[in-house]
């Protein structure tokens, strides 16, 4: 398949032709072929010090994380805790909110995000981002896909079609929709409507994809299928959820960060390996979150 | 810009000038006069024009009403090639040249079926200052007078307030009008209605079974003869009016209203002709 | 192959900024419109003003620009008369139209009545003039003439801003949350005594905004009233008396206007244009305190 | 609400009378629009034809038709409309897309155009006489009619336009600024298709007010009745024309009720129309922008 790093792409057109890797329920996801191990972590995004503030209020405060390639980290934490502001802060989608703030350094792949010389545009075609309520435009099937897509130059139709075909097939909506792309995208179920979402991120051909809570506003049969999706991305992206479900958070996590509220600001309290935060948390907060949660 | 659809927009424009083409089929740019001014001659003014434009191909003539001091003021300020205008020229005014194209007169009407068949000058000036109030004073059937005045700058008020020697405001009247028209076609209307309009108006309407009859004057009959002979007592000329020596189309087209060509049109309209007094 | 065939450019931010410019202008320009329109009327008002004090367009004895009198209070008063009559006979026949549309009628029958009210919203002024000038006047005329009056221009401008009045109306209903209504059902309140005391209160500002409209477009109406009213500038004693309306009176006398008569009717526009601004800063006020 | 709130009436004397009333207005002005349209209908039937609404008005108005005065209609609203549109609705963007609740700017324009839309449509006849007729010296012409309407649609479009566009959950906007969609194309190829019904029912709106006004036309489109031979010429729409043919034409009211009778006919189709390609409008940009042909990849998977 042609998403990995490694430079041994295959065509999508003997994609279509060959018969897809398939996998138990419709996805055509191969296995990762390479991509690094998240038992050996490499930080892709680096957010050093990093605060936020709307106006005078302060609403994230000295967060300092490394985020790893290729694996999936969830934010975990109360409502209110700053987790799907510090979500935006990694797609500068904060900038769009007026009187929105920051201090501190985010960088991806050593590159400071918030740089001038920074083209917002192309930093936000390499990070998809999925939002809690499924987001699909009131337009076709089709053109929620292409919009994105030629909006960054992806103009010829063959090339178009050739790539919404792969990334409705990466989500395993192909089966299902082949034969009405061209009908309302919001004609599709509410588990429909979230994958077609992620599609459309991934038709951009990301490096990172940021969630926020993809599965709460779902179902448990369609929070179910998506967040089966969502482990088979893993490797291939680097993926940050935020999701107040921790058990979905253990499920699929490698790593998790545990966000609190502290003085009227979010803060980071506890990061490190899934297991380990749920399991031997150091942090007094962290276990009666994780413990109260639980029982 | 794709959305406000460039392409549509083109079409849009090019289907504009589509219909302006079709229509002024083959013809660029017409030489064009704008006459405005008194409503009691722009019927005139548009048939002469008619005619003038059937004999001059590639000359295009407007004509508009408003008023005498509209034509006045259109042609003072340029907006207007000609001005029409349904009196004589005011000292205030002689700045502008007058050129003669007929007579009329302004006459009193009432519909016709109102039993009144004259009235004296007294009695027109007791109704319109409201102190005769009802037909019944003058001899006629029970019922109110709506006396008809007309809008303030019209010639022909000016001509019948200076006839009544009285001002504007003593005035009391019951409908106020623009247009000759507007009067003729209230007092059809109104069998109760009194009003004052071109004699040359009335008389066509009259003609063509507007029911509206015209009262004589100080005893003398309302009619185009009497315009003609001078013995009307409310009788004005129909000018057209320049803001210099006209020039060109404007030229062409004054002398070509005030020749003999255009003399059954003046009659048709129930006026007088130049040149017949 | 397909990414790296793929020339991606980067989305120009400058395509954003000329963009922002030209929305900018063309905002610049609407705005721009307005005050051309205030500096003309200023600038064609400015020999009356020069040449006659205020307080003589409400103290001379009468209006007659050919005597150089102008007096424009019978017209102020023959606007609010016209206005006031109209909003006297509309305002209640709007509201029981929005609540009959609301609460009374069928759901078939209320969409058909709503389609009505908006058909004669779109019904042009003009041809309301032509009708009551054809139908209304003569029928005034036999009761009591000249027929051409105040009553005629009050039923006539009744008719087209009742839809203005119903519609807003309407909306404000529509907009009373429905858990109010069943809260006020569950007590055990009959129909009437939900509607008085629940929907009507909750939505009375909104229907207030929309008698001012109403009220506004009353007094800027223009040709129905010039057709039916007969007029005559004096200050109407009683319902069949004529009267003549400011806007009446610039759309009469404007064609042959000169001078300071041409720059009085500018100020009367004037005058106008500022008293409905008033009404509707009014309506906009009462709107945004009715949301807020 | 019937439907929403099914409230049992409870039958005191009150309610009855209340009721009675509501229906009683109900039924009232049922029958004054009702008497309005009937006699319009009945009037203007006997004279409408074929060569009513091609030909050319003869005597004044009494005979012959209203072609000439459709075209001079056309002209000015055509006029009108591509003046207004683009200012219009670039204006609304801006106000809906790009400026903050706060901005001086927008404040000043949104309150400029709140004054737009009070001004009474005989001011706006004073000015556009004042300003397109006399200082641009553009005379009594369709374009001095047709700019000054456009000058009294611009508040309608704007705000049709401006609230369509607030009514697009900022999802949308989010999803497209996550997407890397820059904000220009977010507006054109997103939002404003996404608004495209609110857009038309401005647009239809506008088309409305424009057909109707008359105040406005007197002093700049000017009366003359001929076919325009340019749009410097004056031209008479037909508003106008009913309202010449009813005061200043004894005998004209047949003419003038079946040009009433045109008028409203007018009104109703374009009303439809537009609904209509509004709708077609919105489909085909909901589909793909180059949809047609997808079927040759669909076919081998079919």
């Amino acid at each position: 398949m042609h998403r990995e790093p490694e430079p041994t792409p295959t065509e999508p057109a003997k994609a279509a032709d060959d018969p897809p890797l398939k996998a138990d329920n419709g996805y055509t996801l191969g296995p990762v072929q390479a991509g690094p191990a998240c038992c050996d972590p490499q930080p892709l995004i680096q957010v050093e010090n990093f605060s936020l503030r709307y106006g005078l209020k302060t609403a994230l405060a000295n967060v300092t994380l490394d985020i790893y390639r290729g694996c999936i980290t969830a934010l975990i934490g109360p409502s209110g805790c700053g987790k799907t502001s510090f979500l935006s802060s990694i797609n500068r989608l904060t900038d769009l909110i007026p009187g929105c703030g920051i201090t501190g350094r985010i960088c991806i792949d050593g590159g400071d995000i918030h740089d001038p010389a920074r083209d917002v545009q192309a930093l936000r075609r390499q990070i998809g981002m999925v939002f809690q309520k499924p987001t699909p435009f009131p337009l076709s099937i089709y053109r929620n896909i292409e919009l994105p897509l030629h909006e960054h130059g992806v103009k010829r139709r063959a090339d178009t079609v050739a790539i919404i075909e792969q990334v409705l097939r990466d989500v395993g909506l192909w089966e299902e929709v082949h034969d009405r792309l061209h009908s309302s995208a919001l004609s599709l179920s509410g588990g429909q409507q979230q994958r077609l979402c992620i599609a459309r991120a991934l038709a951009l051909n990301p490096r990172i994809l940021l969630m926020d809570e993809p599965c709460s506003a779902l179902d448990p049969i369609a929070s179910g299928i998506v967040e089966d999706l969502i482990s088979r991305l893993r490797g291939r992206y680097t993926i940050v959820i935020v999701t107040h479900n921790l058990a979905q958070a253990r499920r699929i996590a490698n790593y998790a960060a545990f966000f609190w509220v502290r003085g009227h600001a979010g803060s980071l309290v506890e990061f490190g390996h899934c297991r380990q935060i749920f399991e031997s948390p150091a942090h007094e907060l962290t276990a009666a979150y994780v413990n109260g949660a639980r029982g | 810009m794709r959305i406000f659809s460039t392409k549509k927009y083109a079409l849009f424009i090019a289907a504009l000038l589509l219909v302006n083409g079709w229509a002024q089929p083959g013809n660029a740019a017409p030489e064009k006069l704008v006459l405005t001014g008194a409503s009691t001659i722009a019927p005139l003014a548009a048939e002469i024009a008619r005619r003038f434009e059937a004999q001059h191909p590639g000359t295009r003539i407007d004509v508009q009403t408003g008023g005498s001091s509209r034509g006045i003021n259109d042609t003072r300020n340029g907006t207007a090639g000609i001005g029409m205008v349904s009196r004589a020229l005011k000292p205030a005014e002689q700045d502008l040249q007058a050129h003669t194209i007929a007579l009329d007169g302004v006459g009193l009407i009432l519909n016709a079926s109102n039993p009144i068949s004259g009235l004296s000058r007294q009695q027109v000036i007791d109704i319109y200052t409201g102190k005769i109030i009802n037909w019944k004073t003058l001899g006629g059937r029970d019922a109110p007078i709506t006396a008809i005045n007309k809008a303030e700058g019209r010639s022909t008020l000016e001509l019948f307030l200076g006839y009544l020697k009285l001002k504007n405001s003593d005035i009391r009247p019951h409908v106020i009008i623009g247009d000759n028209a507007q009067g003729i076609k209230t007092v059809a209307g109104n069998p109760n209605a009194i009003g004052y309009v071109s004699i040359g108006a009335a008389e066509y309407e009259a003609r063509h079974g507007t029911p509206i009859k015209l009262l004589p004057l100080d005893g003398v009959a309302a009619t185009v003869v009497n315009v003609r002979n001078g013995t009307f007592p409310l009788s004005r000329p129909l000018n057209l009016v320049t803001r210099a020596a006209p020039q060109g189309l404007a030229r062409d087209f004054i002398a070509f209203a005030r020749s003999e060509q255009v003399h059954d049109l003046v009659e048709a309209q129930y006026f007088v002709p130049v040149g017949f007094r | 192959m397909i990414w790296s065939r793929h020339n991606i450019l980067s989305p120009s931010v400058s395509v954003d900024t000329l963009t922002l410019w030209l929305l900018r202008g063309a905002a610049g320009a609407a705005m721009g419109v307005v005050l051309l329109i205030l500096l003309f009327l200023a600038i064609e008002s400015w020999p009356a003003l020069r040449h006659i004090s205020i307080e003589r367009f409400l103290t001379d004895p009468s209006w007659n620009p050919g005597e150089n009198l102008y007096n424009l209070a019978p017209m102020l008063s023959g606007t609010l008369y016209a206005a006031a009559g109209a909003l006297l006979l509309a305002t209640p026949l709007g509201i029981a139209s929005a609540l009959f549309i609301a609460y009374y009628a069928s759901p078939h029958a209320a969409s058909i009545y709503r389609r009505l009210v908006e058909l004669l919203a779109g019904i042009p002024s003009v041809v309301y003039g032509f009708w009551g000038l054809t139908t209304l006047v003569p029928l005034i005329n036999q009761l009591h003439p000249p027929g051409a009056s105040l009553l005629a221009g009050i039923l006539v401008l009744t008719l087209m801003i009742l839809p203005t009045i119903a519609l807003t109306a309407y909306a404000a209903l529509l907009a009373v949350p429905g858990e109010y209504m069943l809260g006020a059902t569950a007590l055990g309140l009959s129909r009437w005594g939900t509607i008085r005391g629940v929907a009507l209160p909750a939505a009375k500002t909104g229907i207030a905004a929309g008698v001012i409209l109403a009220a506004g477009r009353a007094i800027g109406e223009t040709m129905a009233l010039l057709m039916v009213t007969g007029n005559v500038v004096q200050n109407a004693s009683s319902l069949f008396e004529p009267i003549r309306t400011l806007a009446a009176n610039i759309a009469l006398e404007m064609p042959y206007a000169m001078n300071d008569h041409r720059a009085a009717l500018f100020v009367s526009g004037l005058a106008l244009m500022l008293l409905v601004m008033l009404l509707w800063s009014i309506a906009a006020r009462l709107a945004r305190n009715g949301n807020g | 609400m019937a439907e929403m709130v099914s409230m049992k009436s409870m039958r005191t004397p009150r309610d009855c009378f209340a009721k009675l009333a509501i229906y009683c207005a109900a039924l009232l002005v049922c029958a004054a629009f009702a008497w309005i349209l009937s006699d319009i209908a009945r009037g203007g039937m006997a004279h409408l034809s074929l060569d009513f609404v091609i030909g050319s008005p003869r005597d004044a108005g009494r005979a012959g038709g209203i072609g000439s005065i459709l075209v001079s209609t056309a002209l000015v609203l055509a006029i009108a409309l591509m003046a207004a549109l683009p200012l219009g609705w670039t204006t609304a963007a801006l106000l809906a897309e790009y400026v903050s609740a706060g901005s001086r700017f927008g404040g000043a324009v949104r309150y400029s155009l709140q004054v737009l839309a009070a001004v009474p449509s005989i001011v706006f006849g004073l000015f556009g006489n004042a300003f397109f007729s006399i200082y641009l010296g553009l005379g009594f012409s369709i374009l001095s009619g047709g700019l000054t309407l456009a000058c009294m649609l611009l508040p309608i479009l704007v705000s049709t336009a401006e609230s369509g566009l607030r009514a697009i959950p900022d999802a949308h906007r989010l999803s497209a600024a996550a997407l890397g969609m820059s904000r220009t194309s977010t507006l054109f190829r997103l939002l404003l298709p996404i608004a495209a019904p609110s857009l038309a029912a401005g647009l239809l709106l506008g088309i409305g007010r424009a057909i109707a006004e008359t105040a406005a036309l007197l002093f700049t489109s000017g009366y003359v009745d001929r076919t325009p031979g340019s749009l410097l010429d004056s031209g008479r729409t037909l508003a106008v024309h009913i309202f010449d043919l009813s005061m200043n034409v004894p005998g004209g009211d047949a003419a003038a009720y079946a040009s009433a009778l045109v008028l409203i006919a007018a009104l109703l189709l374009i009303n439809m129309v537009a609904m209509r390609l509004a709708t077609d409008w919105q489909r085909r940009k909901i589909m793909a922008e180059n949809s047609n042909g997808y079927s040759n990849i669909d076919a081998p998977r079919a």
